[in-house]
């Protein structure tokens, strides 16, 4: 036999026996994983299992005890938010941390903030580079709203509008960076069947027309398993499962934890 | 060398007089997360209105009562129109608010009282005695005595009775105290008046050593820099944060000022404070927050 | 400076109606009127109240027993100033042009900040700025500053007559030799002002002299009386304002230093600054251009005609005869006189500010004049002239027993000719400065 | 139906950023500009130049200032006096010390300074947050004041401390009298406001806010915090220095340390919230209401409350009405009468299509 297995392209992010823990509480132990460019990765456990903290491992926002990230051929003990950043990773938070005190327009324009050239100066007296900028990454930011479907609230303030709207706008705004990794914390949290399909739709248009790789936490199996190529279950603070979905599924340990206890 | 201990003590026994005034702030803070800006007119308020009965010859206690009663309204009047109103709202707004609420009682006490300086005497002498080739006087070992049974009794409340109990379950999460049938209005009210009482009794002293008068609401500017020292949460903190600011900013007046000119004692103690800050962002006795995303 | 209101009368109407159509419109021509920048609340209304308590009562008694000046009535109102300068500005350009057609006789702002802020524009309007025993000490200079007037003792003359006073308490000038002068000031202009001076007569008289800051407000002072425990001075000078005077007081007593070798200055002498001190305040000294107490014939009088006939100005009756409402009275008797001076020249009639100045340059209070006035003893002997515009420079000492001020010198007489040429050196660099040429004095009638 | 947007189609991005997107708002700017530049100095007064209309300008200004740092990039300061004397000392160091510079060059060197002192006080908040970077706005409020008073070579040695106002000569004008100063104070407010309402709405502006509402999402998404607060401190400080200079100057023609203690920072504050945080037009409502309303309150008691109340006790209940509005502005209205404004104007665009709107 004479297959060939297709060589499998080096992993976008890589975590090595991650730690971290607040004060005496372990909040991650020892966890390791990798993410293929391109795929979406969803993080699933309980409660308190420890997702979230990974998630603010990956972009800096805690610093773990122990452990390196890899992320597209560089290794890091610890990531700083604006290295994250500068590398093309964005996120959305469980719980909304959009900017309430502006539109839904300049949220999503913040997102651009790395790929503007033009300085602060060239900006306030609307010389140089700036005036045609100005133009250019409003263009951006209105396909990215046009995108989500949030035109008519263009120039409404972000903090009087709806739950799932505010999910939509700060999707908007992570994807205004245009992310080589996207980072969702619960896109769908207490949403309603309608709104999470509509939702879904647009992380999979967002995988398929941008290319982005997704690391997603998500509770509703049923969306996990319809969306995810590959599945990765904590349970307090440690990995417990990790593969395809399907295979998850079949994972006894998991079973126990954690799908058990739905049926 | 006796003369750097002479002024170290000097400067301790001021403290102490700072902590006074922190006290009240860290009880409101710790209840209600407001950052009081107004408890300097309330000793202002207090003492004016004590003076005042006194003047017109009621006999201490009953001005003393009559005065605490006076707070309790005004804490009263605070808490029904002023922070149930702005429940929920960012702590920088609360501050503001509490700056209206100074003004609000500066006008009030002095179209109330006047404005003229009204002498206090407490009947405790102020004389020099000398102790060790120390100087001491009755009137500061009486303000620590005072302040040291305030720190006990306060102790003693938050730790023994039902209400300071239930006023730290507010402190450390307000939703979960309204869930198990915390009545938060009427702590705050409780927290107010307890605030009042003790500006009741910095505004005595102080107003024993001033004299009376409007100024006594500048001594909230003294009380910011021991908060941040002492942390926002701690009464210890406070009376150490007191002692720290009282005599590093003496001896630095003395054994620094005139390198420099003289007269930093204003300024000493908050770049004092922001120095420790940089180091202790939550104070030395103040409880750190993880910032949760 | 005519404001003319026909030019574009329809805005100005809309600008000023709000404003102006709010006051009463009773004519007053005929009325001599006085802007009072006044201040009732704030950290200095015990000044505030006291001393424009006495100046008010003495314009109204000066209405009701002679009808006025000369039969041409005396009229006033106030705006509060807080003693905040904006405030005090605005108050100025609002009263500047009088009342009712009633001229503008002078401003009398009793404070140092509200003056400077006002002294171009007193000199661009022609209205006399008075600033009795206060104020800008090179403005004595009046060829430099026509319309400012420091009357009867500037900053300078202040420590000098206290260093006078020190010299003869200790037996003579030449013994001030090796004597030792604490001088505790307020962390301000003000505060700094004679500091320079008081090197130079350190300088001149070979005493040693620590110069010692309370920073404002001046609420704690324990490392500063320590530090003066540790030099043990012969006598402290005590440059205080507000709520720093009692606390010196009371702190000197915690530090066992005694009360009667602390002289206080012309804003440390009233009752307010020793009697919230109590008894730490007892055996204190200060200086005072005018005695408190009521037993003046013209406080007599003003007790008769306006305190009795229930108009006086003042709401606790118990602050008549003290120092702040002294001074107050001693205000409007000098700016009373102007007046009657300046109508000597030009007419039994309401004044412009510019007529004022002219009187009040040409004040001459001797013993007999004082005496007519009821004022013996209460006001110091005063002449001015153009070059001249403090007239006095001299101060009597007096000691509070613990309730009240007892004088205890006679007039103690300023080292003006030694001032002098220090305040000409500095009013000449203020007229290169700003382009004044000085007027010729010699020239003036 | 004065306020018709009908037919106004905006079919530019350009368009839709201007500051004025629509037809009226424009025409009514240029109106109120023309009316400030041509007829008030041909009609005003003295008084009203003097005591009213300058410290109005100078304060709009001020408040602009401190709303960049606490309105738009949310960091609380008490040291707004500090910065405008400092803008106002430097400017008038420069003014005496550099042979020939020309007044506006040394009125903006002010700023310069002042900002950079700015940068300085606020390197603190890039380490604390809250309200604990008010104790460097603080110390930068304490500090600055004693340095002016104790030291005699920043007011030239002058033995009271206090500096005056160098001749007010630009371009060869002489504009020391009321109207020429307001004129000169006019100009420079008009400018740094235009500027500033360029700052709000650039990326800048944009970055402030965001700093402001939730300071890690920011973070996240690579908005450089060090550098948007440090810029604000020095923008916000720059502003302030510039209206020092102006109080000293233009206005009261003459300054002391004492002029810039913290009462002033306080007053600045007040404006910004009555007139609106996180809004350019906030600042001139607010400074409006600041000045006018103790002004009307006393002509009020003048006119019609004579011997009802005297003025002592007017000034306490003036106090106690200003504590009540702030309060009452925080409760009911946080967005100050800015907001009051819009609303007002939104109205207006409907009308009288009352249910057209949402």
């Amino acid at each position: 036999m004479n297959t060939t297995q297709p060589l499998s392209p080096p992993p976008l992010l890589q975590l090595e026996h991650i730690s971290l823990s607040f004060k005496a509480v372990k909040a991650i132990t020892n966890i390791s994983f990798a993410v293929q460019p391109g795929e979406i990765c969803a993080l699933i456990g309980p409660n308190g299992a420890g997702k979230s903290s990974l998630l603010n491992v990956i972009n800096g926002v805690y610093r773990p005890d122990e452990g390196a990230i890899s992320y597209n051929g560089e290794t890091f003990n610890i990531m700083q938010t604006h290295h994250a950043a500068e590398r093309g990773i964005t996120r959305t938070f469980q719980n909304i941390a959009l900017f309430k005190g502006m539109s839904v327009l300049d949220n999503v324009l913040t997102g651009r903030n790395l790929h503007v050239r033009s300085s602060w100066l060239e900006q306030v007296f609307n010389l140089g580079r700036a005036p045609q900028e100005a133009v250019r990454q409003r263009k951006k930011a209105e396909a990215i709203i046009e995108f989500l479907h949030i035109q008519p609230w263009r120039n409404n303030v972000v903090g009087n509008l709806p739950y799932g709207l505010q999910k939509r706008v700060e999707l908007g705004r992570a994807l205004a960076a245009e992310p080589k990794l996207l980072l969702l914390d619960e896109p769908m949290a207490g949403m309603n069947t309608e709104e999470k399909q509509e939702m879904s739709r647009f992380i999979l248009a967002t995988q398929r027309e941008f290319g982005t790789t997704i690391v997603l936490i998500e509770h509703d199996i049923g969306v996990v398993m319809a969306l995810s190529d590959h599945v990765v279950v904590l349970d307090y603070g440690k990995k417990i499962g990790d593969g395809k979905p399907e295979e998850v599924r079949q994972n006894p340990q998991v079973i126990a934890a954690y799908l058990g206890t739905q049926h | 060398m006796s003369f750097f201990f002479e002024v170290l003590v000097g400067g301790l026994l001021a403290g102490v007089m700072y902590s006074l005034v922190a006290i009240g702030f860290v009880l409101i803070y710790k209840a209600s997360g407001v950052f009081n800006f107004a408890q300097g007119s309330m000793v202002l308020f207090s003492a004016l209105t004590f003076v005042s009965l006194l003047e017109r010859s009621y006999p201490f206690w009953l001005a003393f009562v009559l005065t605490l009663l006076i707070m309790l309204v005004l804490a009263w009047v605070i808490e029904r129109w002023v922070l149930r109103k702005l429940v929920n709202r960012s702590p920088i707004t609360l501050f503001m608010a509490t700056l209206g609420l100074s003004y609000i009682i500066e006008g009030l006490a002095q179209s109330l009282w006047g404005a003229q300086v009204h002498g206090l005497d407490l009947g405790i002498n102020d004389e020099p005695f000398e102790v060790l080739g120390l100087l001491l006087s009755q009137f500061d070992l009486f303000a620590s005595a005072v302040a040291g049974s305030l720190v006990i009794i306060l102790s003693l409340f938050f730790n023994k009775t039902r209400t300071g109990i239930a006023l730290r379950a507010v402190a450390d999460d307000p939703l979960a105290a309204l869930a198990v049938g915390i009545n938060l209005q009427r702590l705050w009210l409780i927290v107010w008046g307890v605030a009042g009482f003790v500006g009741l009794v910095a505004g005595l002293l102080w107003g024993a050593r001033l004299g009376v008068q409007f100024s006594l609401s500048l001594v909230v500017l003294k009380a910011l820099p021991v908060l941040i020292i002492g942390g926002f949460t701690s009464i210890t903190g406070c009376i150490v944060g007191g002692l720290i600011i009282g005599a590093s900013e003496k001896l630095a007046e003395i054994f620094i000022g005139p390198y420099l000119g003289g007269g930093i004692e204003n300024w000493f103690p908050y770049v004092l404070a922001m120095l420790f800050l940089l180091v202790r962002p939550a104070g030395l006795f103040g409880e750190r927050q993880i910032e949760r995303v | 400076m005519k404001v003319n209101i026909n030019k574009c009368a329809g805005l100005v109407l809309a600008l000023n109606l709000a404003l102006v159509a709010t006051s009463p419109n009773a004519r007053a021509d005929g009325e001599q009127y006085f802007p009072l920048q006044s201040y009732r609340i704030g950290p200095y209304a015990a000044g505030g109240s006291g001393f424009f308590g006495g100046f008010i009562d003495y314009l109204q008694y000066v209405n009701l027993k002679e009808g006025g000046v000369n039969n041409v009535k005396l009229t006033w109102s106030e705006c509060e100033t807080e003693y905040v300068v904006e405030k005090g500005v605005e108050c100025y350009e609002r009263l500047k042009h009088g009342l009712n057609g009633a001229p503008a006789a002078a401003t009398n702002p009793l404070s140092v900040g509200i003056a400077y802020a006002t002294l171009d524009r007193s000199t661009a309007d022609k209205l006399p700025l008075i600033t009795i025993n206060h104020g800008r000490t090179d403005s004595t200079d009046g060829s430099v500053f026509p319309y400012i007037f420091p009357l009867q003792l500037n900053p300078y003359s202040e420590v000098s007559a206290i260093i006078n006073y020190i010299g003869t308490e200790s037996g003579g000038l030449e013994k001030l030799k090796g004597k030792k002068i604490v001088t505790l000031y307020h962390g301000s202009p003000y505060g700094k002002e004679t500091n320079g001076i008081l090197e130079l007569l350190a300088k001149k008289y070979g005493f040693k002299l620590t110069l010692l800051e309370v920073p404002h407000p001046g609420n704690e002072q324990q490392s500063q009386w320590l530090n003066i425990r540790r030099i043990k001075p012969d006598w402290v000078i005590l440059r205080g304002w507000g709520v720093m005077n009692p606390v010196a007081l009371k702190t000197a007593q915690k530090t066992g230093f005694p009360a009667d070798h602390i002289i206080g200055n012309i804003w440390s002498n009233s009752e307010d600054d020793a009697a919230p001190a109590g008894n730490a305040a007892k055996g204190f000294i200060s200086i005072t251009t005018h005695p408190s107490g009521t037993n003046f014939p013209v406080l007599q009088d003003i007790d008769k005609y306006v305190i009795k006939a229930s108009k006086g100005n003042l709401e606790d009756a118990k602050r008549f005869g003290t120092v702040y409402y002294n001074l107050g009275v001693v205000n409007g008797i000098l700016n009373v006189e102007a007046v009657r001076v300046a109508q000597e020249k030009y007419g039994k009639r309401p004044l412009t500010g510019e007529e004022v100045r002219w009187g009040f340059e040409h004040i001459h209070l001797d013993d007999k004049r004082l005496a007519e006035l009821g004022a013996l003893g209460l006001v110091q002997p005063l002449k001015l002239t153009c070059s001249d515009h403090e007239g006095g420079g001299a101060v009597r000492f007096q000691q509070w027993d613990g309730s009240k001020w007892n004088v205890i010198s006679d007039w103690v007489q300023a080292d003006r000719d030694l001032l002098r040429p220090i305040i000409e050196e500095s009013s000449h660099k203020y007229a290169k400065e700003k382009g004044i040429t000085p007027r010729d004095c010699s020239k003036e009638s | 139906m004065l306020y018709r947007e009908a037919g106004q189609f905006i079919t530019h991005y350009r368009a839709d950023q201007r500051l004025f997107r629509l037809r009226q708002d424009r025409i009514g700017f240029y109106l109120l500009l023309a009316s400030a530049f041509v007829l008030v100095p041909y009609c005003g007064n003295d008084y009203w130049f003097s005591a009213i209309l300058i410290p109005f300008l100078v304060l709009s200004l001020a408040g602009m200032g401190l709303n960049f740092l606490t309105g738009y990039a949310g960091q609380l300061s008490l040291g707004s006096a500090a910065f405008m004397a400092v803008g106002a000392f430097s400017a008038y160091n420069f003014n005496l010390r550099v042979e020939g510079l020309p007044f506006l060059l040394s009125i903006l060197l002010g700023g310069v300074v002042a900002g950079l002192t700015g940068v300085i006080f606020g390197l603190p908040s890039l380490k604390i947050k809250g309200f604990y970077v008010l104790v460097s706005t603080l110390a930068a409020q304490f500090f600055v004041q004693w340095v002016f008073t104790n030291f005699a070579w920043f007011s030239n040695d002058s033995s009271s401390g206090v500096i005056t106002a160098p001749p007010l000569d630009v371009f060869g004008l002489d504009l020391s009298s009321p109207a020429g100063r307001y004129l000169l104070t006019l100009t420079i407010v008009t400018a740094l406001g235009l500027l500033a309402a360029n700052i709000v709405r650039s990326e800048l502006g944009r970055n402030w806010m965001a700093v402001r509402d939730m300071d890690t999402a920011a973070a996240v998404i690579g908005i450089a915090i060090p550098k948007t607060k440090l810029l604000a401190f020095a923008i916000s400080s720059f502003y302030l220095g510039i209206a020092g200079s102006l109080w000293a100057f233009t206005y009261l023609g003459t300054v002391e340390p004492h002029g810039f203690d913290i009462n002033r920072s306080f007053q600045i504050l007040f404006i910004i919230i009555i007139g609106g945080m996180g809004s350019i037009l906030g600042n001139f409502l607010g400074a409006a209401f600041i000045v006018l309303f103790p002004v009307l309150m006393s002509h009020i008691a003048n006119g019609l409350l004579v011997g009802v109340m005297d003025s002592g006790h007017l000034e306490n209940f003036q106090k106690i009405v200003f504590g009540m509005l702030i309060i009452g502005f925080l409760i009911k209205e946080p967005n100050g009468l800015a907001s009051i404004w819009q609303t007002f104007t939104q109205q207006l665009r409907v009308w009288p299509l009352r249910y057209w709107s949402h």
